[in-house]
């Protein structure tokens, strides 16, 4: 066919006029550098520290193999079992369902006040968010013995724990979203006179719903399978049973409740996605 | 009326309403079905979960009553009056948290460093092959739903005791978890420049490194600083492999009611948490911003 | 009336905008022109005050812009319709919304906010649309439309706001010459009947020309032009893009001539 | 009566033992025989810590909780209004369980003493039986563990101190045992995971008191009463009591505080322990 | 030899491209003209297969371009440099690494990666952004630009690809007089010093006349006229853009003629 075009340039004239760019050493590539120099540094501590062996580590990699052996074939025992785990799931999933969302709810709120591109004064939206990171460093446990107190043991105190516990991490995770959303439908919402509510209806919503869709879906997600915080406050659950069969050494039970749990995660993943898909719309992928 | 637009005859409109309306329907239905379905899953939750609004009410003001006890010493003076005495045990606590912090970090970073090479198999905008995708998106799940309690009891007996069970234990959990945020956040994209680098004869790789990347760190980074977080705080696993820890001193204290140890235990994790939030809050700017000037 | 007054706005060291002073009468059509970089769009975003000016003042009808906040500056923002270089659409709204968004000053909050639109709202949108032929995709995403088509969207947008100053970003450079046609038609044919204010900014001297009252020509930040179509003469439009003296303008040389006046070619 | 009114349901709250499974199945039969006995409802909850049981007994949301030994002192001595009302009976008619250190056979050691600077492997620091116990008794014997061992360390579980006792990280561990047929190491034998013959117990501790039953104080005294009358009434029906407990025990027997005050001396004990760290 | 044979794209219901067939000699100057909508982009994006025919075949050198994967398929990525009516630059990336990315196939991949460039390579980059008069802003985040100087970026980034083939998505939309003489000369040397075949989707009838040897219109997905530049007579215009006798092209009425020829606006 053609004629392949040949590009070529002066090095260095263009070096002379743009001395910056040929810079080998700049000041971002030194961070880069040091940045994980730094975190290796701290790495290799760890090591130290912590007192990894190497050779211990090679002959553990071989005994992992035996475990497994313990919990093959998974097996509940019997159908009594089965239905009474299955019972527990389902309970645990109503639980964190109802916990997840109630956590969302106000956390979008408080999401977008922690937001520095929705809240530009900096000491409500610094504030927000050190009492985001205060309900977040408030231990599970406690709010547990807190909601407790209120209503008593049971589901709903599992509920009200399970939000609380769930509210530190959304309003960091909503806000976070907001802020690196796309400035200019916002800037089109504004320029036909919206205010700011309808900046954040029409020009941010759009954007970040599917991923709080997502995060939310996720927590779902997690809340079901490390349903311990439930447990706690005496709401039963499958993470009561998941914990009482490690206890005793019930590894068959251990595998077959893990595969319950893992199917309702597929499950809820798939959903995920389907809803997270319908809100962004497919598009085509990288052949 | 707006007067610079010729308003159409409503013969003419009829048809473009009807075509518009009959097209948003079908979306709006899909909406109201979703919601529906929602509202009937949440009411019977509600019903699982005995949820019970009159009694929230009526006992909400005991909220404060486990709070107000950890605001006292044991010789019952509120805790400000004696910071000394409230934070007696500040030397082995700071010691305590240091080496979890070690020990979360180590684990987190492995996590993270296992999640970042997943996630872009198992991105539906990436990974064209579907098995791939599927077999990347079930071995995350299989790496987050084992509990940590069956992952650190299998390398307690691999490796023995001590920290290196509990590092790894969280670093195959951390891997499955931030593996699928991270795989999220790809999906979520802005595919033109992915166009771009494609339409420039980039290898998958690169259209990665170029294209997906340069979008996606900052997301990344707040992910990982949030998984840390939880690591640091996540007392259970390191316990279970007798690594101790920050947070099994402050299960010991709830536990045994040591009440002015829990808060102070709490400040020193509260304070923990506000200052990784904060440098989260740094970096990501500063990814996001990269050099905006 | 608009009154600049001084205008700049500075992005690190760069001033984008440099001591601009302005004074627009009501009813004019006022084609802003220059080379890409000269601060054109800027200059427009800070009318409307979506970009903070550095330095100056805004003057409309003696009332000071810059000084507005809350619902006032959402209420001067409703009157003076931006058309944006980037069309700004909501990629995940239909286009319907999109145009409808137009209507926000106008709508009680809580029915815009559930998308409750009345029939007389969604008959404005649509005939907007349908002047710029682009009814039958009111139900799509704004995302999957067509560069052009996302153009119409955005300018269907400003027209159903009534706004009383119309600042259209190069509201043609996406478009085929039937909807030059069309777009500057409207534009034009607003401005004549109702006297709404026009600011444009434009590429193709040509159409300035044609369609403008007035031309303001901007280079590194500052006026260096102002005047009517007619005294713009290729002299001073070489000037204001830098051409070479004999170059034809909106039209590169005939392809037979051109190898021979090729500047210097990095391709060797 | 007066207290139907005023109590329309009794939560009876469980924490699951160290070492059954089943707990929810095995129960509930027992709170159904409780409201048709005591004519109004009661609900069973099942809590997996006890922290939230002694919290919502302070808070009178729970009128009978089953404890642990220590975690029913732990109630007592933060102020919770309960009174141990029964205890479990062991099999052979004792009335406790111990607490033990196991070395390993081949190991030349015999007793305590001979361990000195040889490393001890605890459970936890909240375990009765894993940590203050055998702190306890050490400290009987005037050891102090951490002068006299060379490392001790928290393993995590009862699990954890046999494999660490196996894999020689540490030379001794503690461990709870019930008599030669119940202990961790018998069961972690069931499970293949280690073998009971392949250890040697060098110590026995005293007994510690089983598990109480305890109702808040300010139940009214007729509801005492009829929940004493109740549990003992089931416990007397060997085929509905046996479910509950596989037949391990013995049905339960009347209990009051006092039994339980050398549980409250070794709680002392141990925060005695945490006031020596500060220093 | 480009060879289009029965291409068609569907989107849902709808043909955005519908049975094109062309061949296009090697060195050809191809316009793609039409109205908005048309199908223009949606056609360049499929040779170069960032779209996936919906039906029928590239052939280019009798080599099957619908059937190449992996490492062949980028190579003729590479092969084929595309000039996005977006832009798609990558913005968070400085503009001298988004020229770069038109290197990547020649460069090693670890070394790309790391984005350790030889100074030759950014010689190059530098003196083709130097060209279009933007080594100024080398350093910038690609964001931060305004929208003609992200087009020549963009355009830059197609020229270091040094390409066998350009693909052109109206690349003077946002361009002033001076720039768009300036590319379109770069388009018409390239292709006239070494044969590049050019296809290029253009609005402005007059640029195409000009510069083109050959115009292709599209209207509704097909292609209804293939022709040289003289072919295309004003009828044959107004034809595909559906303009109504008497309209000039590239320009609406002048303006005092304007308002008699408005349509009845309703006053309210
Ligand atoms: N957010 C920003 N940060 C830094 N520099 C900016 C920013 N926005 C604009 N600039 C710079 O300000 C100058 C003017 O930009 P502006 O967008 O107003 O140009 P313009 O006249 O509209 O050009 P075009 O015709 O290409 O759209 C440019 O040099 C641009 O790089
Ligand atoms: N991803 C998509 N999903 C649905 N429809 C699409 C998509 N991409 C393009 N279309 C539709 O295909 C048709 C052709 O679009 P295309 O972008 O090729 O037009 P064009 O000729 O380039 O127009 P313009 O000159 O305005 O850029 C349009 O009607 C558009 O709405
Ligand atoms: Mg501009
Ligand atoms: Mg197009």
């Amino acid at each position: 066919m053609a004629r392949r075009p040949r590009l070529s340039a002066d090095p260095t004239a263009a070096a002379a006029r743009h001395p910056a760019l040929f810079r080998r050493v700049t000041r971002a590539r030194i961070a880069t550098v040091l940045v994980i120099a730094a975190m290796l540094g701290l790495f290799a501590l760890g090591i130290v520290v912590l007192e990894f062996d190497g050779r211990r580590f090679v002959q553990g990699l071989f005994r992992l193999g035996e475990f497994v052996v313990f919990m093959v074939p998974p097996s509940t025992g019997n159908w009594a079992t089965f239905m009474i785990y299955l019972h527990a799931l389902a309970e645990t999933v109503a639980i964190a369902l109802l916990g997840t969302l109630l956590a969302a709810v106000p956390a979008i709120a408080v999401g977008f006040l922690a937001a520095e591109n929705v809240v530009p004064q900096f000491v409500i939206h610094f504030l927000s968010r050190r009492f985001l990171d205060t309900v977040r460093g408030v231990d599970e446990l406690i709010w547990a013995l807190i909601w407790v107190n209120v209503v008593g043991l049971g589901p709903f105190a599992g509920v009200l724990a399970v939000a609380s516990a769930n509210f530190g991490a959304f309003g960091k995770l909503f806000s976070e979203a907001i802020e690196a959303a796309d400035p200019r439908p916002v800037e089109g919402v504004a320029s036909a006179g919206g205010g700011r509510l309808a900046a954040i209806r029409f020009g941010l919503w759009p954007q970040v719903a599917p991923v709080i869709a997502s995060q939310v879906l996720y927590y779902f997600e997690s809340n079901t399978r490390s349903a311990t915080i439930i447990g706690i406050v005496g709401a039963g659950g499958i993470g009561l049973h998941l914990a009482e069969q490690i206890r005793t050494l019930e590894f068959q039970h251990v595998s077959a409740l893990v595969l319950m749990i893992l199917a309702t995660v597929a499950v809820i993943d798939w959903l995920s996605t389907l809803l997270r898909f319908s809100i962004i719309g497919r598009r085509e992928t990288v052949g | 009326m707006a007067p610079s637009i010729t308003r159409l005859s409503d013969t003419q409109l009829d048809a473009m309403m009807r075509a518009y309306d009959g097209a948003i329907a079908a979306k709006r239905r899909q909406t109201i079905l979703g919601f529906a379905i929602l509202a009937v899953a949440v009411a019977i939750a509600a019903q699982v979960g005995e949820v019970d609004l009159g009694k929230f009410g009526a006992n909400l003001h005991r909220f404060g009553d486990y709070v107000g006890r950890l605001a006292h010493l044991d010789s019952g003076a509120i805790v400000l009056s004696d910071v000394g005495e409230w934070f007696w045990g500040l030397r082995r606590w700071l010691w305590l948290l240091g080496e979890t912090l070690l020990i979360a970090y180590m684990g987190t970073l492995m996590g993270a460093l296992g999640g970042f090479m997943l996630c872009f198999f198992a991105a539906r905008n990436l990974m064209g092959s579907a098995v791939v995708r599927f077999a990347t998106k079930r071995f995350l799940e299989v790496c987050r739903t084992v509990p940590e309690m069956v992952f650190a009891l299998i390398f307690v007996i691999a490796f023995g005791l001590g920290p290196v069970p509990g590092v790894l234990a969280l670093a195959v959990h951390s891997t499955g978890a931030l593996g699928k945020l991270f795989c999220e956040v790809v999906e979520n994209i802005d595919m033109r420049p992915v166009d771009g680098v494609k339409a420039n004869g980039g290898s998958w790789v690169e259209v990665v490194r170029f294209a997906a990347l340069p979008q996606v760190l900052s997301n990344f980074a707040s992910y990982a600083l949030l998984r840390f977080e939880v690591n640091v705080r996540g007392a259970a696993v390191m316990g279970f492999v007798g690594a101790g820890g920050i947070g099994q001193d402050l299960i010991e204290a709830i536990r045994k009611f040591y009440y002015s140890d829990v808060s102070a235990l709490l400040v020193l994790i509260v304070g923990t948490v506000m200052v990784i939030d904060l440098a989260t809050e740094r970096l990501r700017h500063a990814l996001l911003g990269l050099e905006r000037a | 009336m608009l009154v600049l007054d001084g205008l700049s706005k500075r992005y690190g060291d760069i001033y984008a905008v440099a001591d601009v002073s302005l004074e627009i009468p009501a009813g004019g059509f006022v084609g802003i022109i220059g080379r890409s970089g000269a601060g054109k769009s800027t200059l427009l975003r800070m009318v409307n005050r979506l970009a903070e000016p550095s330095a100056g003042r805004i003057l409309v009808d003696g009332q000071d812009v810059t000084r507005l906040a809350g619902r006032r500056l959402h209420c001067w923002r409703a009157d003076c319709a931006m058309i944006f270089q980037q069309f700004n659409l909501v990629g995940r709204l239909d286009v319907l919304t999109n145009v409808l968004l137009g209507r926000l000053q106008r709508t009680p909050g809580w029915r815009s906010l559930l998308k409750l639109w009345t029939h007389e709202e969604k008959a404005v949108a649509l005939s907007a649309l349908d002047q710029f032929d682009i009814a039958q995709v009111a139900a799509q995403r704004a995302d999957s439309l067509s560069g052009g088509q996302q153009q119409r969207v955005a300018i269907a947008r400003a027209l159903v706001q009534e706004p009383r100053i119309i600042l259209a970003d190069e509201p043609i450079a996406s478009l085929d010459p039937r909807n030059t046609k069309t777009v500057m038609d409207a534009l034009l044919r607003i401005n004549k009947h109702y006297g709404i204010t026009v600011l444009c900014n434009l590429h193709s001297l040509d159409i300035a020309r044609l369609y403008c009252d007035r031309l303001v020509g901007m280079a590194a930040g500052r006026v260096v032009f102002d005047g009517a179509p007619e005294a713009l003469t290729d002299t001073v439009a070489r000037d204001l893009y830098g051409l070479e003296a004999g170059e034809v303008m909106d039209a590169g040389p005939a392809p037979d001539t051109l190898p021979a006046a090729l500047p210097q070619p990095v391709l060797a | 009566q007066d207290w139907k009114a005023k109590y329309p349901e009794l939560v009876f709250a469980l924490i699951p033992e160290e070492n059954a499974s089943g707990v929810t199945n095995r129960w509930t039969p027992f709170a159904e025989y409780l409201s048709k006995e005591l004519g109004t409802k009661v609900t069973l909850r099942l809590a997996n810590d006890y922290a939230a049981i002694i919290e919502g007994q302070r808070a009178g949301n729970i009128h009978i909780a089953y404890y642990g030994p220590a975690s029913y002192a732990r109630a007592a001595m933060t102020g919770v209004k309960t009174e141990p009302f029964a205890i479990e009976v062991n099999q052979d008619g004792t009335k406790g369980y111990h607490s033990v250190f196991y070395v390993r056979k081949d190991s030349p050691f015999q007793k305590v003493d001979d361990l000195k600077g040889k490393n001890l492997g605890l459970v936890d620091p909240n375990s009765t039986s894993g940590n203050n116990v055998p702190r306890y008794a050490l400290s009987k014997m005037n050891i102090d563990p951490e002068k006299f061992f060379g490392k001790v360390v928290y393993t995590g579980s009862h699990e954890n101190a046999v494999i660490a006792l196996q894999q020689g990280t540490v030379d001794v561990a503690a461990n709870w045992w019930n008599d030669e047929n119940e202990s961790s190491l018998r069961r972690m034998e069931r499970k293949g995971m280690a073998k009971y013959d392949d250890y040697r117990i060098i110590f026995v501790s005293d007994l510690i008191v089983n598990s109480p039953f305890a109702y808040l104080s300010d139940l009214p005294d007729d509801l005492k009463a009829k929940i004493r009358t109740a549990f003992f009434k089931f416990a007397a029906d060997k085929d509905a009591f046996n479910q509950i407990y596989e037949g391990k025990r013995q049905p339960w027997q009347p209990v009051d505080h006092s039994a339980y005050l050398p549980v409250v001396e070794l709680i002392k004990f141990v925060d005695e322990l945490r006031k020596q760290k500060r220093s």
